[in-house]
C-alpha cells in the first residue's frame, strides 16, 4: 500500500508496455482523484490510447502496477475492469453497426428473462430512462450503422452509465463533435463529476482542456513528461509540452486574392445507402486562391456531396462544373485527372490500402502514370524513389517507406495522404476533415500546406465538422445544413456564435 | 498422348522390391514372395482395379477374388492388385506388373480398355484379361472378359414383374455413361414387359459425373425411397455402391422385394437380405478363374469370352417365389440361350 | 506483401535476400518433414513399415526417369489449377470453381484437337490450349458477371457450375463429341490429331515447362504491372480501389476470366498432354486439388510449383507404394492435410526452428469472403 | 427525429421489404395444393423426397450459419460430415446401438470443430486453409481405416407422430419421420431462436460483426468462437450420422459426395439464418426430388441436362431474388488481442 489518500480512485505505477518496434508506454505514473477531470494530452502515437487501454484491462502491460480505490488489481480483461467501475469510451467506437442501439447498450450485460431470452423493450426502457437522466437524446431501437458519429458516441457514453461506471476514461471524444455537441458533453461530464464520477479526458483542443479540466497529464513518446493546472497554463505552453518545441497555433495567412471560377455545384441532389435523399439542392461557387469552409454539423449530407462530388457516389439531380467542364457524371479517375485532389473523410476506408506499404499508398492513384509505371508496367525503382522524397518532406513518422501503411497511428496515416494529394499540381483540392483526431504539430502542418496550396492559386473546398479549423481557414464560410447549403458568408462576417446558429439549423 | 502409359523397360525394378501379396498377413507371403515373376516356370497374376477399390462389393472385387482363387488353383507365386485413383495412371499401374514379368495381368472396366491394349502391343508374351472390355478387333493376348447383362437384367425384370403387386417395378442406376449398366436396364424393362405389358417401370440414371455415381448410396437409397413411394414394389439396385444404398433403403420398407446385381449380393450386402431375393449377376469370379487357367495351359483365347450370366439363388425367400415364377425363369433362360428370346436390347 | 523492392540497395540487400529466401524455404521444409512424420507414425500404428512405404514412395516418384517424367505430368494441371485459385485470392475472390473450369477448358481443348484436321502442329496445338484457356475464361466470366451486377456470391455459383460443367461435359463426351470408331461404347471424344498433341522433351512435358512460365508470367503480373496493382488494391480494400479510380467491377469480371483462364489452360494441357482425348472423369479433382495447391504454395505464385510437384510426386508414387509395400494410398492425403497444417500454422514451425515471426508473410485469404 | 421515423417506415412493412418470399410462398402453397389435388401420390413422394434430401444439407448449413456468426469460416463441412459419418458407422457395426452410433457421430463432428477452432482461433491460422486440412484429413482417414465387409445392425426407422402422421399429406411428408429429420427441423427453429433472441445469440453475433467491441465489454471472443464451432461441428457431425445411421445404414468412401460444399452454398442463399438455409435446403432437396421424378416420368432428356436442373435453378434464383448477402463483418479473420 502506497498512497492512503482516499480520494485516490485510480493509480496507475510504473506502466510499460512494448508493441513490436514502438515502447507505447514507458514507466508511466498516473493519478485520479474522485470527482475530478483529468485531461491527458500528447501527440499522435504518444501512447494515451495505450495507457488508457492497459486501465481499462484491454492490454496487460509489460510492467507497472494499477490500484483502484486502495486496492492493487490485477486487470485480465475489460470484464475485471468493469466490475471495478471502470467504463470507457474508445477513440475508435466499440458499436457492432449492425445491432441497435439498445442492443449495443446491454451487450455482454444483457437483460434477460429465463432461457436467456432477451427482454427488448426492458432494454429499451432502460436506455430511455438513462438517456432522460443525463440529456442523452437517442432512439434505442435504430440500428448503429444509421446514426451519425455524434450520436453514436452518445450510445458509448449511455453503454458505460448503464454499466454504473465512476471511472470514466474518455479517449478523444471531442474529436467527431461540433462545438455545440461539445458543450453539450462538457455540460454531461460535469453533471457526473458532481454525482461522484471520476473522468480521464483525451483530447487534442487545448481551448477544451483549459475550458474544464481540473488537472493536466502530458506523455510524449510514451514518457509521462509533466502535469499542470489549467490556472497556470496557455494553449502555447501546453502545446510547446506536448510536442517539445515551439508551435504558432492560429495560421497566419494573407488576404486572398480569388481567381477564376473553378468548381461550380448547382442544385446537386444525392442519395446515402439507404436511398435517403442526403444533398437536397446544393449548390456552391469555389474560386481558384481561395479557400471555401463549409461548416456544419455531422451527418448533414457532408459525407454524400463530396463523395458525389469526387465521382465515389452517383447523384441522382443537379450538375457540377469543373474548370468550365461538366463533372457531374465522371468517373473519380477522370475527376483526378482534371486535377482534382481529395482528403478523404474516412482515411482508413478511402484514404489507404493497410496491408501495401507507405511507398506503395503513395502512388495510390497515381501508379498509372509516369514515371511510376511505364506502358502499364510499374517502375519499383520511381516508386520508392517518390516515397522517400514524400516522407522526408512531410514528415510522416515510420521506420521506413515499406512499412506497412496499417502500423501508423493517425496522425502519421494523414501525413501520408496528404502527402499523396499536394505532392502533385492541382487545381481543386478538396479536404474533408482533414484534421480529425490529429494533434496539434500535425494539424499546424496540414493547416500551412493547406494555405500554401491557396496562394499557389489552387481552388480549395475545405468541409469540416471543426468550427475553429474553419473559421481560421477559410475565406469564405459556406453553412450546411440539412442537405443544403443555407447561407454563405465572407469570413469578416462569420463569428462563431452566427455560424454555431446557423449550423445547429436556425435562421440568422 | 498417351505416353504415360510406356514401360520403363530398361529400369525394371530390382528383384528385392517384388510384391508381397497384400490382402493376407505379409509374413507367410514374405518367404514365397521370393519366386521370380520373370521367370517362365513362375507364374504371376496382377489385377488393376477400375477408379474403386477390391473391396467395392462390387465388379472390382469380384474379378480379385477370381484372380485369388486362380492363383491358389494354378499355385501362383504371386497375385497382387493395384488400386487406380487416378484414370490416368491405368497404363503406368499396369505397367508396374509387366515389369516384374507377371505372366496375367486382369484389367477391370471397360474405361481401362484402351490402356489395355496398348500394354498388350508392348508386353506381347503377358496375356490380359480385361472385364467388361469389348474386343473390336481381336489380340491374341488380349481376352475380353464380357457378359450379356442385358440377359441377366432380363430374368431380373421378369422376376420383379412377376413378384409385383402393385404393377410397378423400378430400378436405381449408376450412371448411363456405362454401357453394362444401360445394358441390364434395357434388359430389365423388357424382361418385365414380357410378363406383363402394362407394367409401370420407374428407372433412374444418377445425373452425376462418372467419379460419383458408383459411390453415392445416399442418392441410391432416397431415389429407392422416392421410386417406392410412387407406388413401386420391386427396385432394381444396379450401380455399385449407389445400388447398394437403393437395396438397403427397400429392406427397410414392408412388401418391398428388391433386387442386386453383378455378384450375388447375398454376400456383399447382408444389410439388405429382407428384401434381398436375387442378384442379375454377370459371373466375372469363375470368368477371371476360367481366363487364367486357359491361360496358364497356353490355350488363351484372345478376343471376346462371354462369361456365364444369370439370376443368384433366392437364398431365404426360395418359398416366396412361387413354383410357376421358376418354371418361367427357367423357359426365359433357355430360351435366351437358344436365341428364341431377345431382350430388345442392341449396343450403340 | 510489401511489393517495393529494397531501395538501398548493395550488402544488406544481398544478405536480406539470403533471409528472405530461407524464411520462405524453412518453414515448407518442416512442415514437409513433420507431415511425413506423422504420416510415418501413423503407418507405423496401422501395422505397416512406414520406411519401406516411403521408400517405395520415393522410388515411384523419383526412382527413375519415367517416375519423374510422371511427378512432373501429374503436377502440371495442379501447378494451373493452384495458380488460377490464387490469382483469384489476390482480388479477394475464392474460385472454388477451377475445377469446372478445368472440364470445360479440357474438353473444348479435345474438340479442337480431334475435330479440325491438316492444320501444322506448330499451329494446331497452340490453337486448341488457347481456345481451350479462352473456354475456361468465358465460364469463369459468368460468376464474376453474376458477382458485379446481381451480388450472387461468386463461392455459391462456382460451386453450382463446377456440376453443370461435369453435366455438360458427359453430355458433350456421351453425345455430340461422342466416339464413333468402331468397337468403342465408351462415353469419350475421338482422340486428337498427332498434330494437336503436346510432347514430351525427353522426359520432361513440355506441359509443365507451359506450367512453369505461367508461374512466372502470373507473378509479374501481379507484381510488376499496373493491372496487378489494381487487382490487389480491389483485393485488399475495394473502397479505396474505388478512391484510387480503379474499375472494381470491371477487376472482378477480368479476375473471374484469368482465373478461370488458367484452369481451362491446365486442362487443355491435360488433353494434348497426357490423355489425348477427353473421357469423363479422367480430370476428376484437379481442379478441386488446386485449392489445396494454392493454399500450400500460399497464393504465391512461385509458392504453387513446389506445392504441386509434392502433390504431384506423392501420387505418382501411391501407386508404387500400394505394389511394393501393400500400403491404402489415402494415406498420402494425411500426409498431405498435415503439411499444410503446418505451412498455415507456421507459428509452430517457426517455434520450432527458433525463428521469429514477421506478419507480412501472413496471408488472410478468407478477407474476401463476406461478399458484398 | 427524422431518423426514426425512417426506421419505423421501414419495419412497419415486413411485407413489402420481404415481399419476394412472400410472394413465393404463396406460389409454393397454391402449386402444392394444385399437384395434391392432381396426382396426391407423386406429390406425396416428391416432397417427401425434398425433405430427406434437404436434411443433410441443413445440418451442414446450420453447422455454417453458427461457426460464420461467430466470425469463423468453415469449408471443412464436408469433412467433417465424412470422418463423423465414419465414426457413428464404426460405433453402429461395434455397439450395434444406433444411439451410440448418433452420440459417437456427434462427438466426431465436435472433435473436429474443436480442431477447426484451435486452428483458426488459437494458431490464427487462416481458416480457408483450416476448413481444407479438415476436408482432406477426413477423406485420407474415413479412406485409410476403412475396412469392407463390416455390417451395420440396421438403421433408424421413420417413428409415426401418432394421429399427426395421418393427416393427408403432410402426415407422410413431415410426421413419418426419422429420429435424425425430425431433430433437424427442431434444430432449425432452436438455433435461430437462440441467435437472434438470446443473450448468448447476442453475444455470438457481436464476437461474429466486431470481435473488438464485444471484448471491451467483456466477452471473451476466443471462448465464445471456441464453444460455436465445437457445436457447429457437432451438428455437422449429425449431418454425417443421418448419412451413415438414418439414409443408407452403412459407409462408403467419399459418400458424403459434395454435400458439404453444398451446404456451404446454401448458407450464403440464406443470408447466413437458420430460416433461410432451412428455405434454401428445401428448395434443393425439391430440384433434386423434381429431377428424380422427372427420370420416372420417362421424359426423353439426357440425366445431364435434367442433373443439372438443381445447380441452374440457384443461380437463377440467387442472381434474381436473393442478390447481396452479408456476410458476418469479422468473419474470417483472426482476432488480434494485442498484450
Ligand atoms: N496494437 C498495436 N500494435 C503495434 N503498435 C501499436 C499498437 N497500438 C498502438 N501502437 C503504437 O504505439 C504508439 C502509441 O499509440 P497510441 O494509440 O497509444 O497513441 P495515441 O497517443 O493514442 O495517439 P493518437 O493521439 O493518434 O490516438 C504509437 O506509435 C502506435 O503506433
Ligand atoms: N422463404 C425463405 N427462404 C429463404 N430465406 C428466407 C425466407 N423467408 C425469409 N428468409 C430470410 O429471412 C430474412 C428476412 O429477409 P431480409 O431480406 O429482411 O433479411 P434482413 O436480415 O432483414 O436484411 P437486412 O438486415 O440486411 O435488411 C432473410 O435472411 C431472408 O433470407
Ligand atoms: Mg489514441
Ligand atoms: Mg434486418
Amino acid at each position: 500500500m502506497s498512497n492512503n489518500d482516499a480520494s485516490i480512485v485510480l493509480e496507475a505505477k510504473g506502466i510499460t508496455k512494448q508493441f513490436p518496434g514502438v515502447l507505447a508506454n514507458d514507466r508511466v505514473d498516473l493519478t485520479l482523484r474522485r470527482g475530478e477531470i483529468l485531461a491527458l494530452l500528447g501527440e499522435n502515437g504518444a501512447g494515451k490510447s495505450t495507457l488508457m487501454n492497459v486501465l481499462y484491462g484491454l492490454y496487460t502491460p509489460d510492467a507497472g502496477e494499477i490500484w483502484i480505490k486502495g486496492e492493487h488489481v490485477i486487470l485480465q480483461n475489460p470484464g475485471d475492469a468493469i466490475a471495478r467501475g471502470v467504463g470507457m469510451v474508445h477513440q475508435h467506437f466499440q458499436l457492432v453497426p449492425v445491432m441497435t442501439v439498445a442492443e449495443n447498450v446491454i451487450l455482454g450485460s444483457e437483460i434477460t428473462k429465463l432461457g436467456g431470452y432477451i427482454d427488448k423493450r426492458e432494454a429499451n426502457r432502460r436506455v430511455r430512462e438513462l438517456s432522460e437522466q443525463y440529456g442523452l437524446e437517442i432512439d434505442p431501437t435504430i440500428e448503429v450503422e444509421d446514426l451519425p458519429v455524434g450520436l453514436q458516441q452518445r450510445v458509448e457514453i449511455i453503454k458505460a452509465l448503464y454499466r454504473q461506471a465512476d471511472i470514466l476514461i474518455l479517449d478523444e471524444p471531442t474529436a467527431v463533435l461540433t462545438p455545440q455537441e461539445s458543450n453539450e458533453l462538457f455540460r454531461i461530464m460535469h453533471d457526473l463529476t458532481e454525482k461522484g464520477v471520476s473522468i480521464i479526458f483525451i483530447t487534442h483542443k487545448l481551448k477544451e482542456v483549459l475550458a474544464i479540466a481540473d488537472r493536466i497529464v502530458v506523455l510524449r513518446g510514451g514518457r509521462s513528461v509533466g502535469a499542470a493546472l489549467p490556472s497556470e497554463s496557455t494553449e502555447a505552453s501546453l502545446a510547446e509540452l506536448m510536442v517539445g518545441r515551439k508551435v504558432i497555433l492560429q495560421v497566419d495567412k494573407d488576404e486572398a486574392v480569388p481567381g477564376k471560377l473553378v468548381l461550380e455545384i448547382d442544385g446537386l441532389h444525392v442519395q446515402d445507402d439507404r436511398k435517403h435523399e442526403a444533398v437536397k439542392g446544393l449548390s456552391l461557387q469555389v474560386y481558384a486562391g481561395e479557400i471555401l469552409g463549409v461548416a456544419g454539423v455531422q451527418g448533414n449530407g457532408q459525407r454524400e456531396f463530396v463523395e458525389a462530388l469526387t465521382g465515389l457516389r452517383p447523384s441522382t439531380e443537379g450538375k457540377i462544373t469543373i474548370m468550365g467542364e461538366d463533372a457531374t457524371h465522371l468517373t473519380p479517375r477522370r475527376i483526378t485527372e482534371l486535377d482534382v485532389a481529395h482528403i478523404p473523410e474516412d482515411r482508413e476506408k478511402h484514404g489507404l490500402v493497410m496491408p501495401y506499404s507507405i511507398a506503395d499508398n503513395l502512388v495510390l492513384n497515381r501508379y498509372y502514370r509516369a514515371p511510376y509505371s511505364k506502358n502499364a508496367i510499374l517502375d519499383r525503382e520511381k516508386i520508392a524513389e517518390n516515397g522517400a522524397k514524400l516522407v522526408k518532406q512531410f514528415d510522416v513518422r515510420t521506420p521506413s517507406i515499406y512499412t506497412h501503411a496499417s502500423s501508423l497511428s493517425g496522425g502519421n496515416k494523414q501525413k501520408v495522404i496528404v502527402a499523396r494529394e499536394f505532392s502533385r499540381p492541382v487545381k481543386l483540392l478538396i479536404a474533408n476533415q482533414p484534421t480529425r483526431g490529429i494533434d496539434v504539430g500535425s494539424i499546424e502542418f496540414i493547416h500551412n500546406q493547406i494555405v500554401a496550396q491557396r496562394d499557389a492559386g489552387v481552388a480549395v473546398l475545405l468541409v469540416s465538422a471543426e468550427l475553429d479549423e474553419v473559421l481560421s481557414l477559410a475565406d469564405r464560410v459556406a453553412v450546411m445544413f440539412d442537405g443544403r447549403i443555407v447561407k454563405t458568408l465572407p469570413i469578416e462576417e462569420a463569428t462563431r456564435e452566427k455560424i454555431g446558429l446557423l449550423m445547429a439549423g436556425s435562421e440568422a | 498422348g498417351g505416353t504415360a502409359a510406356e514401360p520403363p523397360a530398361q529400369e525394371a525394378a530390382p528383384t528385392e522390391e517384388v510384391a508381397e501379396e497384400v490382402v493376407e498377413p505379409t509374413e507367410e507371403v514374405m518367404e514365397e514372395a521370393s519366386g521370380d515373376c520373370s521367370d517362365e516356370a513362375v507364374l504371376c497374376i496382377g489385377l488393376v482395379t477400375d477408379v474403386g477399390e477390391v473391396d467395392d462389393k462390387s465388379f472390382n472385387q469380384s474379378a480379385w477374388e477370381g484372380a485369388q482363387q486362380a492363383a491358389e488353383a494354378l499355385g501362383a507365386a504371386e497375385v497382387n492388385f493395384i488400386e487406380t485413383k487416378d484414370a490416368k495412371d491405368y497404363g503406368a499401374n499396369i505397367a508396374l506388373f509387366a515389369d516384374q514379368g507377371y505372366d496375367i495381368i486382369v484389367t477391370v472396366g471397360f474405361a481401362m480398355g484402351e490402356a489395355t491394349i496398348e500394354a498388350a502391343g508392348t508386353y506381347p508374351d503377358i496375356n490380359f484379361i480385361g472385364v467388361d472390355q469389348f474386343q473390336g478387333e481381336a489380340l491374341p493376348n488380349v481376352t475380353g472378359l464380357v457378359f450379356h447383362e442385358d440377359q441377366s437384367g432380363y430374368l431380373a425384370g421378369v422376376l420383379a414383374a412377376s413378384l409385383s403387386q402393385s404393377g410397378t417395378v423400378a430400378s436405381v442406376l449408376g450412371t448411363n455413361l456405362v454401357p453394362p449398366v444401360v445394358a441390364f436396364n434395357e434388359g430389365y424393362k423388357n424382361g418385365a414387359l414380357s410378363v406383363n405389358p402394362d407394367i409401370t417401370i420407374i428407372d433412374t440414371y444418377h445425373p452425376g459425373g462418372l467419379d460419383v455415381a458408383f459411390t453415392d448410396p445416399e442418392w441410391g437409397a432416397t431415389t429407392a425411397a422416392q421410386a417406392i413411394s410412387n407406388g413401386a414394389d420391386v427396385v432394381f439396385g444396379a450401380g455399385g455402391k449407389t445400388g447398394n444404398g437403393a437395396l438397403i433403403e427397400s429392406a427397410g420398407h414392408d412388401g418391398v422385394w428388391c433386387i442386386g446385381v453383378d455378384s450375388d449380393q447375398w454376400e456383399t450386402v447382408p444389410e439388405a437380405h429382407a428384401c434381398l431375393v436375387s442378384s442379375a449377376m454377370k459371373l466375372i469370379t469363375p470368368g477371371v478363374i476360367d481366363l487364367a487357367t486357359m491361360s496358364a495351359n497356353g490355350e488363351f483365347p484372345g478376343g471376346n469370352f462371354f462369361g456365364a450370366s444369370g439370376l443368384a439363388p433366392f437364398h431365404d425367400h426360395e418359398d416366396a417365389v412361387s413354383q410357376d415364377i421358376k418354371d418361367l425363369l427357367d423357359a426365359t433362360k433357355a430360351g435366351l440361350l437358344d436365341g428364341s428370346i431377345t431382350t430388345g436390347y442392341n449396343p450403340g | 506483401m510489401t511489393s517495393v523492392p529494397a531501395q538501398d540497395k548493395g550488402k544488406d540487400r544481398a544478405i536480406g535476400a539470403v533471409r528472405r529466401i530461407w524464411r520462405s524455404i524453412s518453414v515448407p521444409l518442416v512442415a514437409v518433414l513433420l507431415g511425413l512424420l506423422i504420416g510415418g507414425i501413423l503407418l507405423f500404428v496401422s501395422g505397416a513399415n512406414p520406411f519401406e512405404a516411403y521408400g517405395a514412395l520415393i522410388k515411384g516418384a523419383f526412382g527413375t526417369p519415367v517416375a519423374v517424367q510422371r511427378t512432373l505430368e501429374k503436377a502440371t494441371p495442379l501447378v494451373f489449377s493452384g495458380l488460377a485459385v490464387a490469382f483469384a485470392f489476390k482480388a479477394g475472390l475464392f474460385n472454388i470453381g477451377a475445377q469446372g473450369q478445368l472440364l470445360i477448358g479440357a474438353i473444348v481443348a479435345a474438340y479442337v484437337g480431334f475435330a479440325i484436321e491438316g492444320l501444322p502442329a506448330i499451329i494446331h496445338a497452340p490453337l486448341a490450349l488457347l481456345i481451350g484457356g479462352l473456354a475456361g475464361a468465358l465460364y469463369g466470366y459468368i460468376p464474376g458477371v453474376l458477382k458485379v451486377y446481381t451480388g450472387a456470391h461468386e463461392v455459391i455459383v462456382t460451386i453450382m457450375l463446377n456440376y453443370v460443367a461435369i453435366n455438360i461435359t458427359d453430355y458433350l463426351a456421351d453425345g455430340p463429341w461422342k466416339d464413333l470408331s468402331p468397337g468403342n461404347v465408351v462415353a469419350r471424344t475421338p482422340k486428337i490429331q498427332p498434330s494437336a498433341e503436346i510432347p514430351i522433351l525427353g522426359n520432361i512435358p513440355l506441359g509443365f515447362i507451359f506450367a512453369v512460365l505461367a508461374a512466372i508470367i502470373v507473378w509479374w503480373l501481379l507484381y510488376r504491372t499496373t493491372l496487378g496493382y489494381e487487382i490487389r488494391t480491389v483485393g485488399l480494400n475495394a473502397s479505396a480501389a474505388q478512391y484510387a479510380g480503379i474499375r472494381v467491377a470491371r477487376m472482378v469480371i477480368l479476375t473471374m476470366m484469368i482465373s478461370g483462364f488458367l484452369a481451362g489452360f491446365g486442362g487443355a494441357v491435360e488433353t494434348l498432354g497426357i490423355v489425348g482425348r477427353y473421357q469423363p472423369g479422367f480430370n476428376a479433382g484437379l481442379g478441386f486439388d488446386g485449392i489445396t495447391v494454392a493454399l500450400l504454395g500460399k497464393t504465391s505464385p512461385f509458392g504453387v510449383i513446389p506445392a504441386a510437384l509434392l502433390m504431384g510426386a506423392m501420387r505418382a508414387g501411391a501407386s508404387q507404394m500400394q505394389f511394393s509395400a501393400g500400403v491404402a494410398k489415402e494415406i498420402t492425403d494425411v500426409i498431405t492435410a498435415f503439411i499444410l497444417f503446418f505451412v498455415a500454422a507456421d507459428v509452430i514451425v517457426k517455434w520450432l526452428i527458433r525463428q521469429r515471426d514477421s506478419d507480412d508473410e501472413r496471408i488472410m485469404l478468407s478477407s474476401g469472403w463476406g461478399g458484398n | 427525429m427524422e431518423l426514426t421515423a425512417k426506421r419505423q417506415a421501414e419495419s412497419s412493412n415486413w411485407f413489402i421489404k420481404n415481399r419476394w418470399w412472400v410472394l413465393i410462398g404463396l406460389i409454393l402453397i397454391g402449386s402444392v395444393i394444385y399437384a395434391y389435388a392432381t396426382n396426391a401420390v407423386v406429390t406425396t413422394a416428391v416432397l417427401a423426397s425434398t425433405l430427406r434430401q434437404s436434411t443433410p444439407l441443413i445440418l451442414g448449413a446450420l453447422c455454417g450459419v453458427l461457426g460464420e456468426r461467430s466470425g469463423v469460416i468453415n469449408i471443412g463441412i464436408e469433412g467433417q460430415m465424412l470422418l463423423a459419418a465414419f465414426v457413428a458407422f464404426l460405433a453402429n457395426v461395434y455397439t450395434g446401438n444406433l444411439l451410440v452410433a448418433t452420440l459417437a457421430g456427434l462427438l466426431a463432428g465436435g472433435v473436429m470443430g474443436l480442431l477447426l477452432a484451435f486452428m483458426s482461433v488459437t494458431l490464427k491460422m487462416d481458416q480457408i486453409i483450416g476448413g481444407t486440412v479438415i476436408n482432406i484429413l477426413a477423406v485420407g482417414l474415413t479412406g485409410y481405416f476403412y475396412v469392407s465387409g463390416l455390417t451395420t445392425k440396421g438403421k433408424f426407422q421413420p417413428i409415426p407422430l401418432g394421429p399427426l402422421a395421418d393427416i393427408p399429406l403432410l402426415g407422410p411428408v413431415l410426421f413419418r419421420n426419422p429420429p435424425i429429420t425430425y431433430l433437424a427441423i427442431i434444430l432449425v427453429f432452436v438455433l435461430h431462436y437462440v441467435l437472434f433472441y438470446t443473450r448468448w445469440g447476442l453475444r455470438t453475433r457481436a464476437v461474429g460483426e466486431h470481435p473488438s467491441a464485444a471484448d471491451t465489454v467483456g466477452i471473451n471472443v476466443f471462448r465464445t468462437r471456441y464453444i460455436n464451432v465445437i457445436i457447429a461441428g457437432a451438428i455437422a457431425g449429425l449431418g454425417g450420422a443421418f448419412l451413415t445411421l438414418e439414409g443408407v445404414g452403412s459407409f462408403e468412401r467419399l459418400m458424403t459426395n459434395g454435400r458439404g460444399f453444398l451446404a456451404l452454398a446454401i448458407m450464403i442463399f440464406g443470408k447466413w439464418t437458420p430460416l433461410g438455409s432451412w428455405g434454401a435446403a428445401l428448395l434443393f432437396g425439391f430440384t433434386y426430388a423434381m429431377q428424380t421424378q422427372l427420370q420416372f416420368s420417362g421424359v426423353n432428356l439426357p440425366p445431364q441436362f435434367i442433373g443439372s436442373l438443381p445447380y441452374i435453378l440457384t443461380i437463377l434464383v440467387l442472381a434474381g431474388f436473393v442478390g447481396r448477402s452479408r456476410a458476418p463483418a469479422a468473419e474470417g479473420i483472426p482476432y488480434e488481442k494485442e498484450g
